[in-house]
């Protein structure tokens, strides 16, 4: 998987001294190995930190809400579900796509840097990427052991691309999407809901998975805006968690892509796909399979309607 | 020196807790937090670190001050503060500890901090080494000893026990109301304490030159070109300053309940784009700004105004909680020196 | 600071007999922001007005809380009070302590607790009301008439009489309605075509009436005096300038076995025909189901014989759009389906026939040349047996809860007609009730019964068979309490009429509200019966409710009356409630454009200014005050909450909320 | 069924849209049926108006209901209003749920200005149900009970 | 005040005074008619209503006022409209004193004076000007700039005419931003004004106003050879304790609520210019 990294910064480094491109939007290497961070690199000397491993979860599709009101023409590398988020705030208006040079990567799942720490990895010192497998310090993982959990259920593709990077096919999911959204529907009442109040007391409105959302980039979200009746800062009852994590879900209902970043960067690992995808799984459920992101022009589920809707008193979970 | 086995240390969490509330590492959803001892709770004594720091018992996500009757023009002040009954804290590792002394310097320093001081005073704490520090600790290059925590009674485990020495009068007495302890032997301690030293030399993160991190070059960091790359990836949120040990930023705001009004504070972050706020400017306006200022706080302008003392201790959580791999570590190696 | 005057209604004892009035106005007085409390017998009284224009010069007041009756009712008149006291009209809130309190509760205790709590929610939502002004649109002077019966006919005289340009829509090939099937019409028993022709007449010669016959109403967008109309004219394969009429074609057409529905079907007519004689426009229609050209394309017999070459065999559907200012609904009834009254055989047996295709067999123009003959063997009837009430005033589900209204007067009509006609005819009809309110309508009946020795027995009829060749009519007499079976030759059933199908799918696009029986609704059943309540939307005939030719002509005339009142207007005020954007929080998404009904929404790239010096282009969505209806939809969809709704403002609510909830 | 204090009645909030439920609501009043004092209207132009946050905001402040009426779908003043209302309240009330939140606590019902009588059975209905519930604790915040 | 440096108490508003379009001053004392606390001049206090908000405001009284304490609010936010709405007799909270004040018992002490103010920024320097004046023999001579958008806008210039006007060696120029009817004084802007009066270099200055107004005013002044060590300014920032704690107001070493809000202008260099 090494090749990918050759001819994505091959790419890179031709776009630039092209002038097609004055930035490039990639990930750059950390101190441990696995801390990739998200980067924007203006030279071709500064992409001698660039990489694209199994390590680079972060979607980068939201830094192009500023960048892309920036002089110039970016280039972005991205993965199949940053595509989706991608093509969501296009559809949106929130990117505009003439600066914007689009390279699609191959993706076959990146890894959930807490399960490294949980098989006992702490420095990254040497690791092989294989379609199914990862070889860490010369440790040999199943993808499905070892991946973030949004990359364990993707059934994105690669779409629409200025150019596509790819030489594999990609691996097929490790488990269904729903599997634990029905799960959960198949609780009591009670049960859920002791699971929902372990899961939301952890929550400390950090805003991390807000921030992270490429979906969440209002001017000012309702809760930091003391006008809007509904602002919170840290949660000082219960009820506050609720409220948030409900309003957040609602106002993405329709419009995430599940692209799981909300989970990925939860710091009490606060299961939090798992409302998105409660609201994706009804939708498909209820008005037809939907997926945001797939197109730049749909209307989304919640701003359309057909006569023969259920009525809410119909709709019963799972 | 008193020891348990670790096999039965239930026992010792019901005594500490049938004398004052416990407050100790608990396992809930997944994640590992301070909280209060109670039957049934999943102790996860064997984690390194809370995902949330210790500072939570003393400087709560957010706690209530006043209470207010508001009747027409009329307003009524009622006193909201809770007084904190004595607690004992077990647990904490060295990095939190140091991070005690921190926010001491903000929160007792005059005007004294009350609601603050109420829970600092009631604390014990008990320590815990630290037996296997993580890739993401470099507490030491803040001077902390994760070998031993100077806590009022510090707890190290060797094998299958834990041993307990106090270091106060405090801990003194509470050990020695602890009827389920044993006496113990130091010497497995020791060696332990050897051992955790000899670990902590090879992590990654041990040597980092802070030598840069002066007082008088404050304006030439502030002006420093890297700020601008080490905060590209920053998406603002607060991650990092809630799970931080010795960030101390407040808010205090109104929550109007069905009857008054209710004044409480709560924890805010200098990374948030309202935080400086206000009705016309906002005189930090780039998250870039916002990121420079948590960190030439804690490496520069906190250390300028408590003897060089920095506001970071080094527990690594920013290292693994921030949502896009930015942290402290990257700062000082950009900014501190020979690194 | 705020000042706010809190105005409790007794409305006489409606209110103050449940509601401790004073202890409410006592209450409410001590809420922060009210400086004055009062109570008053009558609020909408004169005196009541002038007791609130009065406070509001005396303490400057800021604005207004009237405890009273529903918002529907008066909002309007204390708008107004207090806009002539200098207030803004929008600074007036209602808590509706009548319709949803003192008329729904017995306990004294808690309907004032009650009382109270609407009070101090209706206080809070004022606190952060804004005085709004409403903007002003241009009106469309030209008005739509959907339906050409008798109704819209007379409506649509009505409007171009007042020199208004007016469209009929009718989805027929010719206007005149269930009236041109009429034979004679009652209480006076004129014949039915002589006094509809001549107004089909008129509309067609009128300049100002445009007649569009065989058409649809295909999407209606905008809003009061500025509808968008597409209509669909379906093909009628026959260019209706050219046609004359001269009816040519339906002598030489060969495929002649189309269901002649003006007769109810009771006859035949050919693929290409003209209605009836007089049909408005009298001009030819092919039926292409039928035609054998159009089918199969061996025919082509009516072109050749066309003199001026109006057969178009080809001709499509054809979308025309057009503006009006104002929409009239008259879009009539239809008898219901029989289908679910077995017991009346009317599917088995051809002589059970309904009262409308009565009318047809009388009808000098119908199948029989106005003979009254059996339909199965063209024989007169000798026991002719009428059932009414079938299918109306029935709770049984099977038909429709309400009185068709009609059906006692026209039958009392047949029974007349027959007799005199046909004196040896025996008539019997079976009644539950006769209902003859109307002027001089008892007096008919009572003629019926008097004069013409028809024979009404009080019951109901269990079924109809038929036992040597006669059709038994199996009912129970209620005044004899015995049972009666009558044979008899023919039997009349008194359908009910139910609104016309089509009206469901014109309501939804106009946006008008329909009851459980697809009646139109009015916008108040008693003060405001012609209109309905999506403004510039009226309501003419029977789509609103069962009428008789002379209610259904006066509502046909009151609602040109108000469609008149409205195009005389040469601007409209806007609804003040208006959707609108706050620019420093919208994203520019389009979120809130996908849901607006009204096309209201559009974007619009502005420069914000960052401060530093710098500027930034966002896109942003700008709300057009005069196509808003402020329903509110985008205020919901829009995430960042930067699409607020004014007079129902998200604070606004959640106010209202926040005072009910405390307690 | 959990006892419910005497002293504290139920409180049920009703969202009702301004053309047809809260014309219903006007119906039921003047044709005087009944329905308990629980029930408090909140007038809105339109089910679409009915934002989430002002459910939320309403279990907060210390609702035991919420319910929410509009015109029958098809019938809307604002033509597509309510079918918008329908699917939000539809996904919304499902996530209630699924949050493990009592599902009863929360209605849609379509009322017309004609229906009078359901309104008044739907609210007399609702009412007995949330009695039954008791009072509302998964959504409840604690500041706001006195 | 209590060291319990959060909690506040209560004040009742007991006089309101519309000075300008967009400015009232209010009057403040306990309930039971004391002034709240003992203050210097340029320290603040934090101004609340419960539910409202809270917020820190610049006494306006002097301290040698011993009955009341008064304050210049320009409405700009949610604190401030509220304010403005209310009416006399409304209770508020009240808490302080915070930040440094100016020093006016050692650097101003025995000095000629020079108060140079824009708009609203009149308020924080009040305080000052009518402390020197209860303490004139503690001060030379006074030369007071100020200026506004216009004679409507101008802050206390009731005052300004009775009573500063008539102090002995006090100089008072006045300008406004345009010609006004009814104005027969200076027109023209604050530095400009400034340089044209051409003030004497002895004079301690002590700038106050908006941003833009404070940046050309310092040139001037540095253009008619004053020090910046000379220049005193009083900043203004986003604060929520008022106690050095809170963060919000930290710029650099400096927390603007207890360090400041008043610095002199070569210490604010050394600052970082986040304020």
């Amino acid at each position: 998987m090494q090749k990918l990294e050759t001819l994505m910064l091959e790419k890179a480094k031709n776009l630039l001294s092209s002038g097609e491109v004055s930035r490039v939007l990639g990930w750059k290497k950390g101190e441990l190995g696995y801390d990739v961070e998200p980067s924007v690199f203006t030279s071709a000397q500064s992409l001698d930190n660039f990489v694209y491993n199994v390590f680079c979860g972060a979607n980068l599709s939201k830094y192009l809400v500023q960048e892309t009101k920036k002089e110039g023409k970016i280039l972005v590398f991205l993965k199949p579900c940053d595509s989706y988020s991608f093509n969501q705030l296009i559809k949106e208006h929130r990117i505009n796509k003439d600066k914007v040079y689009t390279v699609g990567v191959e993706c076959q799942g990146k890894i959930d840097n807490y399960k490294l720490k949980e098989n006992g990895i702490e420095v990254v010192e040497s690791f092989d990427e294989e379609v199914d497998f990862v070889t860490v310090n010369g440790k040999k993982f199943t993808k499905g052991e070892i991946v973030l959990g949004k990359c364990s259920v993707c059934e994105k593709k690669l779409l629409d691309y200025d150019e596509v990077i790819s030489i594999n096919e990609k691996r097929s999911p490790d488990k269904d999407r729903f599997e634990m959204v029905k799960k959960l529907e198949s609780m009591t009442a009670d049960e859920r809901y002791a699971f929902w109040k372990d899961q939301l007391s952890n929550c400390i409105r950090c805003n991390a998975c807000r921030n992270v959302c490429p979906a969440c980039t209002c001017t000012k979200c309702v809760f930091d805006n003391d006008n809007s009746g509904i602002a919170s800062k840290a949660n000082s009852d219960s009820f506050e968690e609720k409220m948030f994590h409900i309003i957040r879900a609602f106002h993405v209902a329709g419009r995430c892509t599940d692209c799981g970043e909300c989970s990925r960067v939860c710091p009490q690992h606060i299961p939090l796909h798992l409302l998105n995808r409660k609201f994706i799984g009804d939708i498909n459920r209820l008005y037809g399979t939907y997926q945001a992101g797939e197109d730049t022009t749909s209307k989304g589920p919640l701003t359309d309607y057909t006569k023969q809707d259920v009525d809410p008193s119909d709709v019963f979970g799972g | 020196m008193k020891k348990i086995a670790i096999s039965n240390i239930e026992k010792l969490y019901n005594e500490i807790s049938s004398l004052q509330e416990l407050y100790l590492p608990v396992k809930k959803a997944g994640a590992t937090n301070f909280a209060k001892y109670e039957n049934g709770v999943d102790v996860d004594i064997k984690s390194l670190q809370t995902v949330k720091s210790a500072k939570d018992l003393f400087f709560p996500q957010s706690e209530d001050m006043i209470d207010f009757k508001v009747s027409g023009k009329n307003i009524e002040i009622k006193d909201a503060r809770a007084q904190s009954n004595p607690f004992v804290l077990f647990g904490v590792r060295g990095c939190d500890l140091k991070s005690f002394e921190v926010l001491d310097k903000v929160f007792l320093q005059e005007p004294v901090d009350t609601m603050y001081k109420s829970k600092r005073d009631a604390v014990t704490v008990i320590t815990l080494a630290c037996n296997n520090p993580e890739s993401s600790c470099f507490c030491k290059v803040f001077g902390v000893d994760p070998a031993n925590p100077k806590g009022d009674i510090q707890a190290t485990i060797v094998g299958e026990e834990m041993f307990f020495e106090p270091l106060t009068d405090k801990g003194s007495e509470l050990l020695s109301k602890l009827t389920t302890l044993e006496d113990g032997d130091e010497k497995a301690v020791e060696s332990e304490k050897k051992e955790i030293s000899q670990k902590v030399e090879k992590l990654p993160f041990v040597n980092l030159d802070l030598s840069n991190f002066k007082g008088e070059n404050l304006m030439e960091l502030f002006d420093r070109p890297e700020w601008e790359e080490l905060s590209k990836a920053c998406l603002g949120c607060g991650t990092c300053t809630f799970v931080c040990p010795t960030c101390q930023c407040f808010d205090i705001r109104d929550f109007e309940t069905n009857d008054g009004v209710k004044r409480f504070r709560c924890w805010d972050s200098c990374m948030y784009s309202e935080f400086t706020k206000m009705a016309a400017e906002n005189p930090r306006k780039t998250q870039m700004q916002r990121y420079r200022q948590r960190f030439m706080h804690k490496l520069v302008y906190f250390p300028a105004n408590n003897g060089g003392e920095y506001s970071c201790v080094g527990c690594g959580r920013c290292v693994k909680k921030c949502p896009q791999s930015l942290n402290i570590v990257k700062v000082i190696k950009k900014l501190g020196g020979k690194n | 600071m705020q000042k706010i005057g809190v105005f409790v209604c007794w409305c006489g004892s409606n209110i103050a007999a449940t509601v401790d009035v004073k202890k409410v106005a006592e209450v409410l007085k001590a809420e922060p922001g009210v400086v004055i409390s009062e109570n008053y017998q009558y609020m909408c009284s004169e005196n009541g007005q002038a007791l609130i224009r009065n406070a509001i010069k005396e303490h400057g007041l800021t604005g207004v809380v009237v405890c009273s009756c529903s918002p529907r009712m008066h909002e309007a008149t204390f708008r107004k009070t207090c806009e002539s006291a200098g207030l803004n009209p929008y600074m007036v809130e209602i808590a509706n302590i009548r319709e949803q309190c003192s008329w729904i509760h017995k306990d004294i205790e808690e309907a004032t607790e009650k009382a109270i709590i609407l009070g101090r929610s209706a206080i809070a939502k004022l606190k952060l009301n804004a005085p709004l002004t409403s903007g002003e649109s241009a009106v469309v002077k030209r008005a739509l008439v959907i339906g050409g019966g008798i109704a819209g006919i007379q409506s649509a005289l009505d409007i171009a009489e007042a020199g208004f340009e007016v469209d009929i829509v009718e989805q027929s090939p010719t206007i005149g309605g269930n009236m041109a099937k009429l034979d004679k019409t009652f209480p006076t028993l004129d014949c039915a075509a002589c006094i509809l022709t001549p107004k089909m007449v008129d509309c067609a010669q009128n300049e100002k009436i445009d007649i569009m016959t065989f058409s649809e109403i295909e999407s209606v967008k905008g809003f009061v005096g500025n509808f968008k109309v597409q209509i669909r004219r379906k093909a009628r394969f026959v260019d209706e300038k050219k046609c004359t009429g001269c009816g040519e074609c339906m002598q030489k057409c060969p495929s002649k076995k189309g269901l002649n529905d003006f007769n109810m079907g009771l006859n035949t007519r050919p693929a290409i025909y003209i209605p009836f004689a007089q049909a408005i426009p009298n001009v030819a229609i092919i039926d292409p189901e039928q035609c054998l050209k159009i089918k199969n394309g061996k025919c082509g017999l009516c072109a050749m014989k066309c003199n001026v070459n109006a057969i178009d065999y080809t001709q499509k559907d054809e979308i025309i759009e057009r503006e009006y200012g104002a929409i009239v609904v008259a879009t009539g009834y239809k008898p219901i389906s029989l289908e679910n009254f077995n017991e009346y055989g009317y599917s088995s047996y051809k002589d059970v026939v309904t009262s409308l295709e009565l009318e047809r067999l009388m009808n000098a123009a119908g199948p029989s040349d106005g003979h009254l003959v059996r339909p199965s063997d063209h024989k007169e009837p000798k026991v002719i047996t009428f059932i009414q009430c079938v299918g109306s005033r029935d709770t049984s589900g099977c038909g429709k809860p309400y009185c068709s209204k009609i059906c006692c007067m026209y039958t009392a009509k047949h029974a007349m007609l027959i007799r005199e006609k046909y004196p040896d005819t025996e008539v019997h009809v079976f009644y539950i009730d006769v209902r003859t309110p109307g002027k001089n309508y008892d007096e008919f009946f009572r003629r019926a019964v008097e004069q013409y020795g028809v024979d009404y027995i009080k019951g109901m009829v269990g079924k109809v068979y038929e036992e040597n060749g006669k059709l038994m009519v199996q009912g129970s007499d209620l005044i004899n309490n015995e049972q009666v079976v009558i044979p008899s030759d023919l039997v009349v059933l008194a359908a009910a009429i139910e609104p016309n199908p089509s009206v469901r799918n014109i309501a939804t696009m106009v946006t008008a509200s329909i009851d459980t029986n697809n009646f139109l609704t009015e916008a108040h059943a008693k003060l405001r019966p012609v209109e309905s309540p999506t403004a510039g939307i009226f309501l003419s005939g029977v789509c609103q409710g069962p009428k008789d030719i002379p209610e259904t002509v006066s509502q046909a005339s009151a609602c040109a009356a108000k469609v008149i009142g409205l195009l005389a207007k040469d601007k409209l005020k806007c609804n003040a409630c208006v959707s609108h954007s706050d620019e420093m929080l919208c994203t520019g998404c389009s979120v809130c454009a996908n849901v607006c009904p009204y096309g209201a929404i559009t974007y619009v790239d502005k420069e914000f200014r960052l401060g530093g010096g710098k500027t930034e282009v966002r896109r942003v969505a700008t709300v057009n005050d005069a196509v808003c209806q402020g329903c509110g939809a985008c205020t919901v969809a829009c995430p960042s909450g930067a699409m607020d709704l004014k007079g129902f403002s998200n604070k606004q609510i959640m106010a209202e909320v926040d005072a009910i909830c405390k307690r | 069924m959990q006892e419910i204090n005497k002293e504290k009645k139920p409180l049920i909030v009703a969202f009702c849209c301004n053309w047809c439920s809260y014309a219903g609501a006007d119906l039921a009043g003047s044709s005087r049926l009944s329905y308990p004092a629980d029930v408090k209207i909140i007038r809105v132009p339109c089910s679409c108006r009915v934002n989430p946050m002002f459910i939320l905001k309403a279990f907060q402040r210390g609702a035991d209901g919420v319910i929410i009426c509009g015109c029958h779908p098809g019938d809307c003043h604002y033509t597509t209003g309510n079918y918008y209302a329908r699917r939000r309240m539809s996904l919304l009330f499902s996530m209630l749920d699924y949050l493990g939140i009592e599902r009863e606590r929360t209605r849609v019902e379509w009322v017309s200005a004609a229906e009078g009588a359901k309104f008044s059975k739907v609210m007399n209905e609702f009412a007995s149900k949330i009695n039954e519930l008791g009072e509302n604790k998964r959504l409840e915040d604690l500041r706001c009970k006195n | 005040m209590t060291n319990e440096a959060l909690i506040p108490v209560v004040g009742v508003i007991t006089d309101i005074r519309k000075d300008t379009p967009d400015v009232k001053t209010f009057r403040v004392v306990t309930p039971d008619g004391k002034k709240a606390f003992e203050h210097m001049p340029g320290q603040c206090a934090m101004l609340s209503i419960p539910g409202v908000g809270e917020a820190m405001f610049s006494i306006t009284s002097s301290p040698t006022n011993t009955e009341f304490m008064e304050f210049s609010i320009k409405k700009c936010g949610c604190v401030t409209s509220w304010l403005h709405s209310c009416e006399v007799g409304q209770m508020v909270t009240i808490r302080g004193p915070y930040g440094n004040g100016f020093p006016v018992e050692t650097a101003f002490k025995g000095k000629n004076m020079l108060f140079i103010a824009g708009g609203i920024g009149l308020a924080p320097l009040r305080s000052v000007i009518n402390y020197v004046r209860a303490h004139r023999e503690d001060y030379g001579t006074v030369d007071i700039v100020y200026g506004s958008r216009s004679m409507d806008d101008l802050v206390d210039f009731k005052e300004i005419e009775e009573e500063w006007k008539n102090e002995k060696d006090f100089n008072v120029f006045l300008t406004i931003d345009r010609e006004q009817e009814g104005w027969d004084g200076h027109v023209g802007f604050v530095p400009a004004y400034v340089k044209e009066v051409n003030i004497p270099t002895d004079r301690t200055a002590i700038l106050c106003g908006p941003p833009i107004m404070i940046k050309f005013t310092l040139q001037a002044l540095l253009e008619l050879g004053f020090n910046k060590e000379q220049v005193y300014t009083t900043l203004e920032f986003r604060m929520k304790c008022g106690v050095g704690k809170c963060g919000r107001c930290n710029v650099g070493n400096k927390y603007i609520c207890k360090d400041g809000p008043v610095f002199r202008m070569d210490q604010l260099e050394e600052l970082p210019s986040e304020y």
